[in-house]
């Protein structure tokens, strides 16, 4: 069996589900054996290559990860919704139910500690971020879900090893499913 | 124990003639709570519209919860809790209507007065609504305007029409 | 009214029970696990979560089990792939209508409609989400009503109206508006009907009702208190 | 009064009639009312006092005639000839010529605009000809707010024959022999409704009239209320008297104040002559009628929403079992019929159930009242056998579409109802049939679409007003018809994708399971109806889209 390429991604969420994912500790050996992580948050590289699995971590909150999401859905046999956020926006998305502006406004300058002398940033290497934020699966197919805030560590591990065994990964049968 | 500090609304007067007519109503229903909705519509066709503290008074004479009679009230779209404006325009939006042009009038409106269904110009002289079909489908595209029913509309001349009442008034 | 005996079967097994029982009743009796959200024990059912859809043969519809009553001969099916299709679609739709962030929420680890989600397996939403806008209603001096994570179950207004005769609650306008009211959409410290009896509180399924003196992850409501109660009340000492 | 006197009421109703040579009814249904037929009355009363023929000739209001968008129209019997869109301006005229002169003015008259040779009397116009009138027979020949006018044509002489010739029991064989169906859309056999009523013993039950017209495109209930008063009245007390109930209530839409106003009217005519109230006609029945005026939600229409909504209530349907039936308004045994089925009673006590059963079909008995709307060139309310085809209902009454348009399909059933395509025209507008296509015949709304009309949109339009009109109790309705509509939405707006589609799909089938009540279990209906027959049109947006995407 030749070794698998193996991805994960971080796109509008707090990183916590990849600190999860290091809580998988001397597991991460198994993993290394049957696959290569080709890219990361933490391993440099300009382009995402064609892998065979791809755990995203965060919502969709801008036109950048728009784009990256798409391209990464090309590249990847098999992406994998990791976290709350990748699947129901989660804290992410609590900017929903109100306008962008509104956000943007209350978060630079109305906030407290601004005493109203703030003023929204304008940067173009800033991301560009959309109305509304989404979840992965509106936006391109998903073929699996480690849901929760973070996901354990036992059950990123256990979807892991059961897809680079070749194996279909149930949550629920594992009783690892979490939500929040 | 709390100490409980309800808002007071403004009394309503007994001397208004509309209240008295509530009361008669009220009355001639014999206190009945099953007859919630017949005082409700009374008490719209009274006052324009549901204000809070006449919901108040309908309440405390049926001795009813408030929580109740407000989520009956605000179940049936024909009861309002806001004022509609002195000038009501009603389109109909059924079926019928609907294929024969209603959204053009509803467009129209909102582009002469700014109003969508539900609004009410600042200066409360014309409200907009639109109905689910008031069964006048033979002449549609129907408007109310002001209790009368105009038939096949045309979106300009209505508009005239409105604007002729509003200068009126 | 005279009970009768009678014999029907569940899932294959056949139970002997009496008349004038519900199908959910029965089903607790003999360990059969019907899925319920606007169920509790003892206040009026109103079937309306329609989690506890059961298939009847010779019954085109499904059937609520809250309230349809059982009847000698009836076969009945609750765990067929169509039910549980249902069920999931059900939860993900509460899931998708209000906000309900489980990792903020003081219900977290204790929330019903989590243990839902568990039950039904349901690993991600496929349904776009609402995102409405809620209110969050804290001048009640000891709880607090969130509507972002308000499932309508009427739970609280049940209890409120029939077991606490306050009658504090109510739900005003209708279709994905809905939203739980005291008085006359008063704030609810300002209710001048509610009895700070807290029994709304532990009849919530969810994150929706809960005390202020709970921190995150702390609250641990007890709904069969309340069907405790009315037993209690039944009986005459 | 009692029955003899019922006798000399119809000997001096019939006195006061005979003395008029002619009598004009200018119809003053809704439709006609916002053309001007009030003034149009008005003008032709002063007319005919103006010359002196006030004892010869009686012009009077009546109820609807049919053909709606042809109005204000006025009716001169006993020649039976309608004149249409009557100006106000040649009223002189026209009476100067149809009574005086006796030339009728051929270029006024019923459709003289569209048929090469109009016709003198009405009846002998394809519209009128192919039309068989029950429920609303005399609609449109007699003055609703007069029950003089009702008794004239033996009003009341059905309530009469069952409370002296007929028991309860009898009463509800004759009517399960006529075969007939619930008018309100779910066609329950009204004998059997009427048999478990009276089947369950309760010191009170109550009768209900169901008037609470909510579909869009629906206006039956409305012109048999607003011109015939009085027979539903009549079918209330028959049905009062079989069942065993004292009380009924008629439900009306608040959204018909003119049908309040008349029904209003009506029970206080008849209570004076003790038609209604206690010890009708000298008997031992009492049976008394309230109006309840509906405050606007479409879900009120559903039996249990309605009882609730009498009681004073949320109007949110309830589980069933138990029925109304059994267990209705204040807990009590409750029928609920449609305003149409009550209006159909009186003809069946009168001439029988047996012929009734032999009009219409084999499983639809009777007659069934439509209200065309749409690109359909005469527009109006129409009453056919049960069984009439659409093809025939459409071109042969309805004169085919308006402008020489294509036809694209019908719409029957309103917001529970579906679509049918051209290729089903020769369809039998019965029950069964309109089912076995994924439609109902509802409460009698149809609404013709031409090329123009969007299907899609047309599903999108219904499935906002099943949205909106839902009560948010269950969970299926009230989040499912929310995510169908947006997905709708998506569809239309060019955005959606296969996926979309078949989410879509799979709500449609759990929302139609699983909801409460008739409004949430029949939302479904019209996109599946258009899925079933016009498939391509969602599946042409979503190629659009998905071949847009890089």
């Amino acid at each position: 069996m030749s070794k698998k390429k193996l991805a994960t991604v971080w796109l509008g969420g707090c990183s916590g589900c990849h600190m999860s994912l290091l809580d998988i500790d001397e597991r991460i050996l198994e993993v290394a054996q049957l696959a290569d992580i080709v890219k990361c948050p933490i391993v440099d590289g300009k382009e995402f290559p064609e892998v065979d699995i791809a755990l995203v971590e965060g919502a969709i909150t801008s036109d950048e990860h728009l784009k990256e999401i798409l391209h990464i859905r090309k590249q990847s046999k098999i992406l994998i919704s990791l976290g709350d956020c990748a699947i129901m926006t989660n804290v992410t998305g609590m900017r929903n139910y109100f306008n962008l502006k509104d956000v943007i406004e209350t978060s630079y300058v109305g906030s407290v500690s601004n005493d109203d002398a703030g003023e929204v940033p304008n940067h173009w290497a800033l991301l560009k971020l959309n109305d509304k934020v989404y979840p992965l699966q509106e936006i391109v197919e998903v073929d699996y879900f480690i849901p929760g805030c973070p996901p354990s560590a036992d059950a990123i591990f256990y979807v892991l090893s059961e897809l680079l065994n070749d194996r279909i990964p149930d949550l629920s049968e594992a009783k690892k499913m979490k939500h929040g | 124990m709390r100490v409980r500090k309800a808002k007071k609304e403004a009394e309503i007067s007994k001397n208004d003639p509309r209240v008295k007519f509530l009361a008669n109503k009220i009355k001639k229903e014999n206190y009945s709570p099953g007859s919630l909705i017949e005082i409700l519509h009374t008490a719209q066709n009274a006052f324009g519209y549901l204000p809070l503290n006449v919901l108040q008074y309908i309440t405390k004479a049926l001795k009813l919860p408030p929580a109740r009679v407000f989520s009956t009230v605000t179940f049936y779209h024909f009861f309002s809790l806001k004022s509609k404006g002195e000038h009501t325009c009603l389109v109909c939006t059924g079926t019928a209507c609907y294929v024969k042009g209603a959204q053009a009038i509803v467009n129209e409106l909102e582009k002469q007065f700014g109003l969508h269904s539900g609004q009410v110009t600042p200066d409360n002289k014309l409200g907009v609504a639109v109905a689910r079909c008031i069964g006048a489908c033979g002449i549609a595209p129907a408007v109310v305007l002001d209790d009368e029913v105009l038939a096949k509309v045309e979106p300009q001349e209505l508009t005239q029409k409105i604007k002729s009442k509003l200068a009126a008034s | 009214m005279s009970m009768t005996k009678l014999t029907l079967q569940i899932d294959g097994r056949s139970i002997e029970t009496e008349s004038g029982r519900t199908i959910l009743e029965v089903c607790k009796e003999n360990d059969i696990t019907i899925l319920t959200m606007c169920h509790l024990k003892g206040i009026t059912d109103v079937g309306a979560c329609r989690l506890c859809l059961v298939e009847i043969e010779g019954v085109s519809k499904l059937m609520s089990a809250c309230t349809t009553k059982v009847a000698d001969k009836m076969i009945i099916r609750t765990s067929t792939e169509k039910i549980k299709r249902y069920q999931r679609i059900t939860t993900e739709l509460f899931a998708a209508e209000r906000n309900h962030v489980c990792s903020v929420c003081i219900a977290n680890g204790h929330c019903e409609l989590q243990k839902l989600a568990y039950d039904v397996k349901m690993d991600h939403i496929r349904y776009p989400y609402l995102f409405p806008q809620c209110e969050v209603d804290t001048s009640h001096p000891l709880y607090v009503l969130d509507h972002n994570r308000c499932i309508v179950c009427t739970r609280c207004v049940r209890v409120c109206a029939e077991v606490e005769g306050a009658y504090n609650w109510d739900v005003m306008n209708r279709g994905t508006n809905v939203r739980i009211i005291s008085d006359f959409n008063t704030p609810w410290g300002e209710s001048i009907t509610c009895s700070d009896c807290g029994k709304c509180v532990e009849a919530c399924p969810t994150g929706a009702l809960w005390p202020k003196a709970v921190v995150q992850g702390q609250l641990n409501k007890a709904p069969e208190f309340i069907s405790d109660l009315i037993e209690k009340r039944k009986m005459k000492l | 009064m009692n029955s003899q006197e019922l006798t000399t009421l119809y000997d001096k109703a019939k006195q006061k009639n005979a003395q008029y040579k002619h009598k004009i009814c200018v119809c003053c249904g809704a439709g006609c009312i916002s053309s001007g037929s009030e003034e149009v009355l008005k003008k032709i009363q002063e007319e005919i006092t103006a010359r002196g023929l006030e004892n010869e000739v009686s012009a009077v209001p009546s109820g609807c005639m049919g053909p709606c968008n042809q109005g204000p129209l006025v009716k001169f019997l006993p020649d039976n000839t309608i004149y249409q869109k009557v100006d106000c301006k040649n009223i002189q005229y026209v009476v100067q010529r149809q009574l005086i002169d006796k030339k009728p003015i051929e270029d006024l008259l019923i459709f003289s605009d569209s048929r090469e040779k109009p016709f003198l009397n009405a009846d002998e116009d394809p519209f009128f000809k192919k039309q068989l009138k029950i429920a609303l027979k005399d609609c449109g020949d007699i003055n609703p707010e007069e029950i003089d006018d009702y008794l004239n044509i033996g009003g009341y002489s059905a309530l009469d024959k069952v409370l002296f010739k007929m028991l309860p029991e009898e009463v509800i064989a004759e009517v399960k022999h006529s075969r007939m169906r619930g008018r309100g859309g779910a066609g329950y056999p009204t004998g059997f409704k009427w048999e478990t009523v009276y089947k369950y013993v309760s010191a009170e039950k109550y009768v209900i009239c169901n008037g609470d017209e909510g579909d869009p495109g629906a206006f039956m209930d409305r012109s048999v209320l607003e011109g015939n008063p009085h027979r539903v009245l009549e079918g209330m007390a028959i049905a009062g008297y079989a069942v065993g109930a004292s009380q009924g209530y008629a439900y009306i839409r608040g959204e018909y104040p003119l049908a309040i106003k008349r029904i209003e009217n009506a029970i206080k005519q008849a209570k004076k002559l003790r038609l209604l109230g206690n010890n009708i006609l000298g008997t031992n029945f009492s049976f008394d009628v309230q109006v309840r005026i509906g405050a606007g939600a479409f879900v009120c229409g559903e039996e249990t929403a309605l009882i609730a909504s009498i009681e004073g209530k949320r109007g949110t349907p309830s589980p069933r079992p138990p029925y109304p039936a059994e267990s209705g308004l204040w807990g009590k045994p409750t029928l609920i019929n449609n305003v149409e089925t009550f209006a159909g009673i009186a003809p069946i006590i009168n001439q029988g159930g047996e012929w009734y059963s032999e009009i219409g079909t084999p499983k639809s008995a009777g007659t069934k009242v439509f209200a065309l709307a749409g690109k359909i060139k005469y527009s109006g309310l129409i009453e056919v056998p049960m069984g009439t085809t659409l093809r025939q209902i459409i071109f042969d009454i309805g004169g085919g579409m308006q402008d020489d348009g294509e036809f694209k399909a019908a719409q029957t059933g309103g917001p529970s109802g579906g679509c049918i395509p051209a290729e089903h025209l020769d369809v039998k507008m019965d029950y069964e049939s309109l089912l076995s296509l994924g439609s109902i015949m509802g409460s009698g709304g149809l609404i013709v679409m031409d090329k123009s009309s969007d299907m899609v949109d047309v599903a999108r339009f219904f499935m906002e007003f099943c949205m909106d009109e839902s009560c948010g109790k269950c969970v299926p309705c009230r989040v499912g018809t929310k995510m169908m509509h947006d997905l709708l939405q998506k569809i239309c707006t060019n955005h959606a994708t296969k996926i979309d589609l078949d989410r879509l799909e799979e709500l449609a089938d759990y929302v139609k399971e699983c909801s409460l009540c008739g409004l949430g279990t029949s939302a479904p209906n019209p996109l599946l109806s258009t899925l079933r027959h016009f498939r391509e049109e969602y599946e042409n947006r979503i190629r659009q889209f998905e071949e847009l995407q890089p």
